[in-house]
């Protein structure tokens, strides 16, 4: 675990992006779920090695097509043309989710409506009156991959926590977080202990006394 | 049997009869039998079961089968899209059921059906609403749910070109869910690019063998 | 189902083996077991074009390879170089015996130490005191192709029936088998109904009253 | 990670330790590891729990294993053959645990493993002394018995070629148990015929990704 460490302004979205980037280790193998974890891509550097699955059947995706290089059989898991690098490799739909299931992913990268401090994610279902649901990979990313990360704002509209003791949405998989990026902190979650490696534009304090669970400080 | 080998989409889909239970292939655009659903959508048989990632989008393909009203349950990961107008009232309209099953749960279930399995253990959906209802074991600390397969009557798939003997090979993400519907189907229907002789594919890069294939067709396409 | 019929004599190995060949239909998909099953390939025909599976990964097996044919990579499930055909493919052992169990051939065909009149299948292992076990693929063959056939001798060298109310030997499998070929007749099993199709070198009455279980003559 | 790339057997198996479970490759001598197995033989790792479609086989690989009493439990389809002597001695004096599986069963328990199913249903040996013990159900009318993973600590499988990424291309009917045992177990150590550039295997043709594979050694080969 890393030190403590604390900056005078939130987290840009690019900013966190490029925290997660750093976090992965060399040569890793990662998904990037949907939306803001995507944009991590783009702060990966040539000499980590990283690689990219897509879980519509790819491993070695590279950057999102353009111009000449759109081919419409050659799309990320969010249906946008993408690249192949060298040492990629394709399969089928039973085979991509055998890889996840099956814990050979090393990270998995997930947007989330909330996180309990036990690790439960939500991120696939307001459980809205009247709300069509649909879950894709959802469930099968949460719980696949060895480490699954979390990208999201810590603080609703409203400005309750999303970071909570008990899910009140529904839940895409059970004690499967272990890290969660926001503008506001970076969590570490192991046991149920909910460590807070760094703030940003908010004191440890005024975090503690703002989020429903327990915090510890890094060392 | 070598598979028959039609000569349009028409004559493809002509034996799908209503009730019939559909494996539909395709990830978004890539792998998608667009020419056998829209002939699907000609033959007029109705009450239809479809399995899908998705549940159609925008006016074509299979959410006209769905505005039609031909498609009494959609077995599906993910039918809410930006798109997906005539899934939607359906739905509101209590005229489609649906099975919502996560996306990895409904390839293995697929697979386990082609590959003769009667039910596994699965850790996707433990603890979640999609489990309910469902036996549930917890195995070396870990939770599972018990799935079933889905087999079905027919699949409509996509490769990129097919032997004389039904082999198949396919291109890039549209492989996706195509070779496990082959296998999951009683009867599997492949639209391809290209009929070649048989010997013309290399046996060691063959994707679906064509045990798996009972009628294809040449379409032509792009590549 | 065929009209019955009879010869004088008892049928050879190369007579039971061209009458299997024969009744394959055409373009059907066939596992041959090791033994004397393995004897049909010889028989069947280029115009039946029956494409030919090997457990260990192949479909489109051709016949024994000799001289400079010889590959070790690739050899039948009894460890037999073979060749291959146009339109073969292979696949790994997984995909193999998922093809079998789920019903894809159209025939196995097996050799067996007992088969019940309700079509259970012996031929796995002896049960004798002492006997290493060892079942390979006998198991998934018995009881994954569409239709399961049998070819062995009638009676043990002291003269019982291997055509049994009931199994003494350990079971492969329960009610798999739906034809059995034998030196003296050939029987369709149906419902527990064991109806013989020919008898050879033996008329039907001695053949009824030498078997312990009750035979229909074929119309 | 990309493969570790050993320059020799010894090298690449010398992670190996006592008391360790190893998935061998393997039909007949098509897909055996032979090198690597004899490494294994002269590395000393004892107390092993070996998977492998047969026991060993005259006086080579592993039959050598087996003879020096390294071997304590064997999880095999086929263990009795004309010249499994060494096997069939261990196993008379009770100097080896057997469990014996249905071939296919075998097949899929290990893919179940690479692929996170905690159980399956398999009709295969429904009703046989090899579901003694075991649950079973009957579903649709049919008989299964639930049958559970096997995943270990290494696997040693040969291939015919791979690329730096890990990537893994077989030959004919070599590949038998090479994809699924790379996929189950925590190390799989291959041994190919050559090494090449990342960029030289279509992608569309690698069998096994190179996620799967944590060692590679080339040894040449005949082909």
């Amino acid at each position: 675990m890393s030190t403590f460490t604390t900056t005078e302004t939130a987290l840009t979205r690019d900013e966190m992006a490029a925290l997660v980037a750093a976090d992965i280790p060399e040569g890793a193998f990662v998904n990037l779920g949907i939306g803001q974890p995507t944009n991590v891509s783009n702060f990966l550097t040539a000499q980590q090695g990283v690689t990219l699955h897509t879980e519509n059947g790819m491993l070695g995706m590279g950057p999102v097509a353009t111009g000449d290089e759109v081919d419409e059989d050659l799309i990320n898991a969010g249906k946008i043309p993408v690249t192949e690098l060298p040492g990629a490799s394709y399969f089928h739909h039973a085979d991509s989710f055998a890889m996840m299931r099956g814990g050979h992913l090393d990270v998995c990268v997930l947007g989330a409506f909330q996180v309990s401090g036990s690790g439960d994610l939500a991120n696939w279902h307001t459980g809205a009156p009247g709300a069509i649901p649909a879950v894709g990979g959802a469930m099968d990313l949460a719980i696949g991959a060895k480490a699954t990360w979390v990208m999201m704002g810590l603080f609703t509209k409203t400005g309750e926590s999303k970071l909570v003791e008990a899910l009140s949405y529904p839940v895409t998989g059970l004690g499967c977080v272990s890290r969660i990026y926001t503008e506001s902190a970076i969590f570490e979650l192991q046991d149920s202990i909910v460590t807070v490696r760094s703030t940003h534009g908010i004191s440890f304090e005024e975090l503690a006394e703002r989020l429903p669970v327990a915090l510890v400080r890094a060392a | 049997m070598a598979p028959r080998i039609a000569t349009t989409a028409a004559e493809a889909v002509a034996n799908i009869h209503d009730s019939a239970t559909i494996l539909i292939g395709g990830f978004g655009n890539a792998g998608q039998p667009m020419e056998l659903i829209d002939a699907l959508m000609d033959c007029g048989a109705t009450d239809l079961t479809v399995i899908n990632n998705n549940a159609g989008q925008a006016d074509a393909g299979l959410a006209l089968l769905i505005k039609e009203r031909r498609v009494k349950k959609i077995i599906c990961s993910f039918p809410r899209q930006s798109d997906s107008w005539h899934f939607d009232e359906a739905y509101r309209a209590g005229e489609i059921e649906l099975e919502l099953v996560p996306q990895g749960n409904l390839a293995e279930r697929i697979r386990a059906a082609g590959a003769g399995i009667g039910g596994f253990f699965t850790p996707t959906g433990y603890g979640t609403l999609l489990a309910e209802g469902k036996e549930t074991r917890v195995i070396d600390g870990k939770g599972y749910v018990l799935e079933s397969p889905i087999s079905a009557d027919f699949a409509l798939i996509k490769a990129l070109r097919a032997d004389t003997h039904g082999n198949l090979v396919y291109r890039k993400t549209a492989r996706n869910f195509g070779p496990i519907m082959a296998a999951a189907a009683k009867s599997a229907i492949v639209q391809i690019d290209e009929i070649v002789e048989t010997g013309q594919l290399d046996p060691e890069v063959v994707v679906t063998p064509g045990i798996y294939v009972n009628t294809l067709v040449a379409l032509g396409g792009k590549n």
